[in-house]
């Protein structure tokens, strides 16, 4: 019998954390009251038309077939549009190992996405390389692309999917409609060879 | 030519009107691609967009904002221009077709009676036609120019899919056409207000232009051009942004069109069922031209509904299927429904009573 | 090809009758389930609103026990680690001290504990593994999070609320 | 012509004379899904050649299992085809108590029987209802899900996780199943052949449908055999190979059941021998069902089998009892004795003969272990199966064949 | 008909070839038995052939990698099944790791194709007349044949595992 039912603390995510929030530098005063405003109304909109691009590849994606089917429903936040067309995508959802094999394609996708562009790693292999510590998986897809949000759990139950693109909403929402021209978001796409 | 021959009220109350319809039409597509996820999900057991707004409302503005907000992409091999022109002409094609729908009956404002309906040319349905094969251009400039395998074999299927189906459209319609005797829509619907719907006369007729409207709008069973299982969205497949938010309004826009062009041809267009029209005017004058835009739209959201109930319940044709289909079964079928059509009207000019 | 067995049976393969030739049929009959869906249930879990229960022995975020007083069981004998597939485990072992007695229940502890939750696979084995009572795993789902290094869970976040000092707490982690 | 244009435009070598389309299918369109690369060559929308490359996601199975002992593999089965879990679960215990020489319980039999199909429910579920997606008709898909969501939960019951479930022990179940198993179970039984019933009649007969799939991705009995096409495939093609038949293991001769064939080996062959199969399996849950409640008193709490070199102790004895603690850690450990020897054990799995070819050393893991996956022996014959026909049959075939991914690449 | 056993499978055999097939083994009564090298070919072509045996269906291939054999260190291992009796056979031949020349069963079975790429690409055995022997899980790139013992599992690029704590180079095991 168990202890106890759940862990209680369980750790929060903190938007400070995140690739795209965190190296804001301080005191970025160069927007005036109209912009921020106008970011925050567009952060909303993006926030609930988040299209996803599923790159999956093993088990997760199975998962995913779950999170989008009835009983969890991805619709409700706006994301059913799933397209195979990286053009269109907002958000590449990593699922599944990723082997040294389809690193330079997965790479390849991520720079045909349209800006602003999200990627979230999910379950264990995508994100880490689970239980794959072998000489074909990449340990980690950050080693090749910025990764917005992580999902842990292999394969991640849908509601842990579903958390994971609510994690993604918080970004969305919060983030200025002009970070994407900054140098930060330059040189943190340079130190992947992204240009 | 001087100034003052312009009938400078006409002009406008026209721009007023043609304004109101390509709003009306954009806000009744932005909604309807809302409708079709709703559509969709209550189809399949499950809720759809409920977290944007009440009920998921503003989900079609937060589409909007996003995709406008949205970084624009040329393929680096793309022919640019043209890549340009593509969405930007499906878009004015499909929006071109509303001018020749008869909205509504006519109000009378100011002292003047206003028809609901932007131009009352007498080859309307001939208009509709070229507008729409038009369309196809929109998509075959698309598709081409972005230099992408997919969209070019998209491409080739879409244009051989519209020929092949705007023939067999064009044939059932003749029927209709033998039976009015005109070829303008709103004498059409004058002619249904006071008789019976053509769709009574014309049951074959209107099965054969319905799966051809579903062809022309590529939509499933036929919706080989974006068949994403093969083709990966196949012609707009690298259009990003806003371009890509032309192409899927000018789809959906198209639906809008096909819809009312049927409720037109077959169901009477704006005519109220089961009310004399003339004397609901006489009652409740201006009303009345109201819930004549309402019959008409009500019809348009059934047709819609209905072409999304087919699109989430049936498999897609293949391409060598749907030309069978279409040159073998749809044509003759039409060409057989024009016979026996002309048949009894020739029976008809001649005397004889049914 | 001849049969192997005496247990095969042809799948239906009839050709299609007239009706089904004419497609409408069936996609009318196709048409009819779809409508009838537009009235069931929706089976639909409104995550995060609702939640569903999961089963008592869900796989989710693991806890260090502690015994009735409070002393964590953990013995660092490292089975967990070596059970694990996944090799998400890492601990240091330390000697207690005389004056640790009130916190740790054997004479050897974990001084350091950690569970790397991205490489975790949550199969279970660790709670199998464990002989000591120590290390199982709750319902609570390991959430997502922005950053790599906020997924190893240290002895802290792990450890279960003391039930001498932290009676409120425990009750919460119980589920009552 | 072809000069003329020479003349004046720059096109790559060999352009024009080549007069076919070479495309690339993969390794991220979705019909793929998952990941392999297809190169057709087309002729308009004919299919002149296709060649195949793989390994996109390629996992080391073989590696890592050397490095393993025999219990952890099992979490690397649950990756192989992630469809059906289970299924290579029990394959993987059952291959390791022949090593072993464990015998299992009649009970233990009959739970693993109720489990393995179950899996095979779920794994031809999604390929029968990604067929329909992959020719147009997502709703299909959406009602059937459903239903699998059902046997996760039974899943979760059994052991705390939905797809990869790292379920059952060598010897036996890690627990007995609980009363909420059995309830999901009763209702799964109940609901689920309407669905499936239903999902028959969206498709079956639907001429749409059946056109699609009429004759393309045909294969003999004897091309079949030849390219090592086991498992719902080789029978679409008329052979009634079926290893639960063969080579009855788990107690598989005690149920009465038929093994589904068709004729021509072409999609909607594939697609019926599934659809039937389902029915058999759902048959035999029902009688697996009606002989695990036969079992009285202390027998019908048998959920391993005996074999204390191997099957962990009660938890409550390695607390309190020094002699199962020591075992205990000696099984975690990897210490036990295991025979040297080399076995090879297949089972039916859903895509056909899932064979474990384990060589042991008598070392903690094994020495070698290879596993012989029916997705990636039949996958070679896909270019024979596309030749000739159009691109959207390639997808249906594709889809057909039920390809794994995880079982592709290992 | 008379049913087939690994008696008579085991009596065929040594009738046909005699004493070059050696080491014959019944492991969980599983006909096991080692072929020269050179003969792997004329044993399938035989076991396919004869009228009784009618070995028609390849199971698997697969290597096994033996360093400490000097001079054999690489095993090639056959299962085939004969479907109509229900019988298997599994044989195995033996090559040097340096110079893995084996013949390519391909002409017989189409399933070996893909079975002997991937022999290759894990164990670098050369199939002769192999249609197209490259690698096909692992990268074209690749200057090693991972599966043979020598060579590390591990990719060597991680950083969130503490190597100490897993048998590599640490303390425990």
């Amino acid at each position: 019998m168990r202890p106890v039912k759940y862990n209680i603390h369980p750790k929060e995510a903190k938007l400070a954390d995140s690739l795209i929030v965190s190296e804001m530098p301080d005191g970025y005063t160069g927007e005036g009251f109209f912009a921020t405003k106008l970011s925050d109304v567009v952060g909303l909109a993006r926030k609930n038309s988040i299209w996803p691009m599923p790159f999956a590849t093993s088990c997760c994606g199975i998962e995913f077939m779950a999170t989008m089917a009835s009983h969890y429903d991805l619709a409700r936040f706006g994301s059913e549009r799933v397209g195979f067309s990286p053009r269109q995508c907002d958000l590449l959802m990593v699922m599944g190992t990723i082997a040294k094999k389809m690193g330079p394609v997965l790479r390849q996708v991520y720079i045909q996405m349209a800006e602003p562009r999200w990627v979230m790693a999910v379950g264990a292999c995508a994100s880490t390389g689970g239980i794959f510590d072998t000489y074909s998986v990449l340990q980690g897809i950050d080693q090749i692309i910025p990764v917005d949000v992580y999902v842990p759990g292999c394969a991640p139950r849908p509601e842990a999917i579903l958390d994971g693109v609510m994690r993604i909403q918080d970004i969305v929402q919060n983030e200025s409609i002009r970070r994407r021209n900054t140098d930060h978001y330059k040189a943190l796409l340079n130190s992947y060879g992204i240009e | 030519m001087t100034f003052l021959t312009i009938d400078w009220l006409f002009i406008i109350e026209k721009l007023v009107l043609i304004i109101i319809i390509i709003l009306a039409s954009l806000g009744i597509a932005l909604y309807t691609t809302f409708a079709e996820r709703k559509v969709a999900a209550i189809l399949q057991d499950r809720p759809g967009p409920n977290r944007a707004g009440p009920f998921g409302l503003l989900q079609p503005l937060a589409d909007g904002v996003k995709m406008f907000t949205k970084e624009e992409i040329v393929p680096t091999h793309a022919s640019k221009w043209l890549f340009i022109l593509g969405p930007g002409l499906a878009m004015v094609a499909s929006l071109m077709t509303c001018a020749v729908i008869p909205w509504g009956g006519s109000v009378e404002l100011f002292d003047r009676k206003i028809d609901l309906q932007v131009a009352d040319i007498n080859i309307a349905v001939l208009y509709i036609f070229a507008v729409v094969s038009l369309g196809i251009y929109g998509i075959m400039i698309g598709g081409w120019a972005s230099n992408n395998k997919f969209s070019l074999m998209a491409v080739l299927r879409a244009a051989s899919q519209a020929i092949s189906y705007e023939l067999a459209m064009g044939l059932s319609l003749i029927a209709v056409l033998m039976i009015t005797g005109t070829l303008s829509l709103n004498e059409m619907v004058k002619q249904q207000q006071e008789g019976l719907w053509n769709i009574v006369y014309q049951p074959l007729g209107f099965l054969l232009f319905f799966i051809c409207a579903l062809a022309e709008c590529n939509r499933t069973p036929f919706d080989l051009p974006e068949a994403e299982s093969e083709l990966n969205f196949g012609y707009h497949q690298e259009y990003s942004s806003m371009k890509l938010g032309f192409y899927l309004f000018a789809e959906y826009i198209n639906m809008i069109m096909s819809s009312a062009v049927m409720a037109t041809l077959y169901f009477g267009g704006y005519d109220i069922p089961f009310v004399n029209d003339a004397n609901l005017y006489a009652s409740i004058g201006n009303w009345a031209a109201l819930l004549q835009v309402t019959s008409i739209l009500i019809k348009i959201v059934i047709f819609i509904f209905v072409f999304m109930w087919i699109r989430w319940t049936i498999p897609r044709f293949r391409y060598d299927q749907l030309m069978d289909l279409g040159w073998k079964k749809m044509v003759p079928l039409a060409l057989f429904n024009m016979l026996v059509t002309a048949f009894i009207v020739l029976l008809k000019h001649n005397g004889w009573k049914f | 090809m001849q049969t192997l067995t005496n247990r095969s049976k042809q799948v239906d393969r009839s050709p299609m009758n007239f009706l089904e030739r004419i497609y409408l049929w069936n996609i009318f009959k196709g048409m009819f389930i779809t409508f009838k869906h537009m009235f069931k249930k929706q089976p639909t879990i409104h995550y995060p609103e609702q939640k569903r229960t999961f089963s008592p022995v869900f796989r989710g975020l693991h806890v260090l026990n502690r015994d009735e007083e409070g002393r964590e069981r953990c013995t660092a004998c490292g089975l967990c680690a070596v059970a694990c597939p996944a090799e998400a485990i890492t601990m240091e072992a330390a000697e207690r001290l005389p004056e640790e007695e009130n916190l740790y229940r054997e004479e050897k502890y974990a001084a350091k504990y950690e569970i790397n939750m991205l490489r975790c696979i949550f199969c279970g084995l660790c709670e199998e593994a464990c002989p000591k009572d120590a290390i199982y795993l709750s319902e609570t789902l390991a959430p997502s999070n922005y950053s790599r290094k906020n997924f190893i869970y240290s002895k802290q976040d792990l450890l279960i609320p003391n039930p001498k000092t932290e009676t409120t707490d425990l009750e919460k982690a119980k589920g009552k | 012509m072809s000069d003329i244009l020479h003349h004046n435009i720059k096109l790559p070598k060999g352009a024009i004379e080549k007069e076919t389309t070479t495309l690339n299918l993969g390794p991220t369109h979705p019909a793929t899904h998952g990941v392999m690369q297809n190169i057709i060559e087309l002729d308009g929308e004919r299919i002149v050649s296709a060649e195949q490359t793989i390994g996109y996601i390629h996992r080391a199975f073989e590696k890592l299992a050397e490095r393993r002992p025999l219990f952890q593999i099992t979490t690397l089965t649950d990756r192989l085809n992630y469809c059906s879990a289970p299924l290579n679960n029990m394959g993987w215990h059952l291959t390791c108590e022949k090593l072993l020489g464990i015998q299992t319980p009649k009970r233990v039999d009959y739970l693993r029987v109720i489990i393995m199909e179950l899996s095979r429910i779920t794994d031809h579920l999604i390929c029968n209802s990604i067929v329909g997606v992959d020719s147009g008709a997502f709703t299909g898909f959406l009602y059937v899900m459903q239903y699998r969501e059902l046997v996760y939960e039974i899943y979760e019951e059994i052991c705390g996780a939905r797809l990869t479930t790292n379920m059952g022990r060598i010897g036996g179940f890690e627990r007995n199943f609980n009363d909420t198993a059995w309830k999901k179970l009763d209702k799964f039984l109940v609901e689920f052949p309407k669905a499936w019933k239903e999902f028959g009649n969206l498709f079956l007969r639907n001429r749409i449908f059946m056109d699609r799939l009429i004759g393309t991705g045909a294969i003999s009995a004897e091309r079949a055999l030849n390219y090592g096409f086991t498992g719902p495939n080789l029978r679409a093609a008329g052979v009634d190979y079926d290893v639960r038949v063969h080579t009855p293991y788990s107690s598989y001769q005690d149920f009465n059941f038929t093994i589904p064939v068709g004729t021509t080996g072409d999609n909607y062959d594939r697609f019926l021998v599934r659809d039937q199969e389902v029915w058999q399996s759902i048959s035999i849950i029902q009688q697996a069902y009606q002989k695990v409640q036969e079992f009285k008193g202390a027998e019908a709490e048998v959920y391993h089998a005996d074999a204390p070199e191997y099957y962990l102790p009660e938890k409550e004895l390695v607390y309190t009892r020094m002699e199962s603690l020591i075992w205990h850690f000696k099984i975690v450990m990897g210490e036990t004795e295991i025979p040297k020897g080399e076995v090879y054990n297949s089972i039916e799995g859903a895509n056909g003969e899932l064979g474990f070819y384990l060589i042991s050393d008598g070392g903690r893991t094994p020495y070698r272990l290879h596993f012989r996956r029916p997705c990636f022996i039949y996958y070679q014959a896909y270019s024979e199966l596309t030749k000739g026909g159009m691109l959207s049959d390639a997808i249906m075939t594709m889809s057909s064949l039920n390809l794994i991914a995880g079982e592709l690449d290992a | 008909m008379m049913a087939l056993n690994n008696e008579i499978v085991k009596q065929k055999l040594v009738e046909k070839f005699g004493e070059q097939l050696t080491n014959w083994e019944e492991p969980y009564n599983f006909l096991t038995f080692v072929a020269p090298k050179d003969l792997n070919l004329k044993v399938l072509q035989f076991l396919y052939d004869d009228e009784t045996l009618k070995f028609r269906f390849l199971t698997d291939l697969c290597a096994v990698h033996y360093p400490d054999r000097k001079g054999e260190e690489v095993a090639v291992v056959y299962h085939l099944h004969n479907l109509e009796n229900n019988i298997r056979v599994r044989f195995k031949v033996y090559t040097d790791a340096e110079k893995t020349e084996v013949y390519t069963a391909t002409a017989l079975y189409e399933a070996a194709n893909w079975m002997e790429r991937e022999t290759y690409d894990f164990f670098g055995v050369n199939f002769i007349g192999h249609p197209n022997l490259k690698r096909i899980l692992n990268v074209d790139e690749m200057d090693y044949f991972p599966l043979r013992k020598q060579y590390p599992l591990e990719d060597q690029t991680r950083v969130d595992k503490d190597d100490e704590m897993f048998g590599r180079g640490g303390s425990i095991l």
